[in-house]
């Protein structure tokens, strides 16, 4: 599955992506960012405060403990400034 | 009307088109947000940043609360990505209604929601470099005044 | 810019003008009011009697009250009087401010007091003949909210 | 002097405006439209609810205790409906 960076948090990253493929204990999609961070030092470190980010899969805004099963893209996003 | 475009727009001409398109309306209401330089503070451009599957997802989720709460006839939302230069427009939403406060409403609805909920980044192109626009807490407020 | 008349006008292009005569906005509101005919209730048409010179001098003073009170970069009124029939645009009132917020409480505001303070007087003409328009004590409550 | 009727009150009294010279006593709007009313009784009557209306002096909505000395026009302005 595909995991997606934006903003300044790709930019910390120097990517916009990763592909990846979680052990069967990340059920959630807070479990992934959990997993994530422990593998990522740059990432752990630019998600000190997660409280601020939100996250999506396959492009619909949900809640953190939403069931990460089936998922083909998961997005993390910084806090947005549109509008 | 959703549309995330990369591409410039007449906002003038999007809404007269959007008056036209229905005959019940009685009131209607644009936003449009501009590509602002301060004197005190110039910069050459506004980079927006975007995720397009989930701004069109998100711009019609909200557009159908907005129809659905404030009783419009109809709502629009235009929001572009990509490079802008001071004055030109970045975004523009529309409210039809059958009278003033729920236009009014819809829009300023719409307006909070998109602020805070919508995936795009700005960054600010100045003479010494780029810089990202910080989200502010004042967004999140007036964005819980619907609540 | 106030404009009372009696010709018809293109919203879209005066917002857009509006739009270009400033550079330091950040946000725009326009609303535009509609002759609307109601299926259950059609009208043939909507007749605005006016007083022009007084017309003139309360919407100057209303759109300068409104400038400084919310601090808008720009303020336009647009009001015709006449014979417009279903679809044809009224008034337009337009407000540029650097935020948001200050755009849509100031367009608001024209709005609520133009509704009962500007000398205008709508009569429907209908297949049973003219019916003058009541005052709403709901605008007399919108207006003054602001107080 | 002026006085302008409008709208349903034009209507009412059958013209839109009259040239009046009222005499020395009337010293405010609020004086000339009493004098006006107990000068016509159309009009009297379409002013039974005089709280509803406003009055105007040389094209500004003023106080119905405002001086009339010196006016030029003052309109009866029947409650507005425009926007």
């Amino acid at each position: 599955m595909k995991v997606l960076y934006f903003a300044w948090l790709r930019e910390r990253l120097n990517r916009a992506s990763d592909e990846v493929s979680p052990p069967p204990d990340v059920r959630t999609l807070a479990d992934l960012v959990a997993w994530l961070r422990s593998q990522d030092d740059a990432l752990d470190h630019a998600m000190a405060n997660p409280a601020i980010f939100k996250l999506s899969r396959d492009a619909r805004i949900v809640p953190w403990d939403t069931p990460l099963a089936g998922a083909r893209e998961v997005a993390i996003l910084p806090p947005m400034t549109g509008g | 009307m959703i549309r995330v475009t990369a591409d410039p727009f007449d906002p003038g001409a999007e809404a007269n088109a959007f008056q036209a398109s229905h005959v019940e309306a009685g009131a209607m209401v644009t936003f449009t947000g501009i590509v602002r330089s301060r004197p005190d503070d110039p910069i050459t451009a506004l980079i927006l940043e975007c995720y397009p599957a989930l701004a069109e997802n998100e711009l019609a989720a909200i557009r159908n609360t907005a129809m659905v709460r404030f009783g419009l006839i109809d709502a629009g939302i235009i929001h572009r990505h990509g490079r802008l230069v001071p004055g030109e427009t970045i975004m523009m939403v529309m409210t039809l209604a059958p009278h003033r406060q729920a236009a009014f409403d819809g829009a300023a609805f719409l307006m909070d929601y998109l602020k805070t909920g919508a995936p795009f980044w700005k960054q600010e192109e100045t003479a010494a470099g780029l810089r990202w626009v910080e989200a502010k807490q004042e967004d999140d407020a007036a964005r819980d005044r619907w609540q």
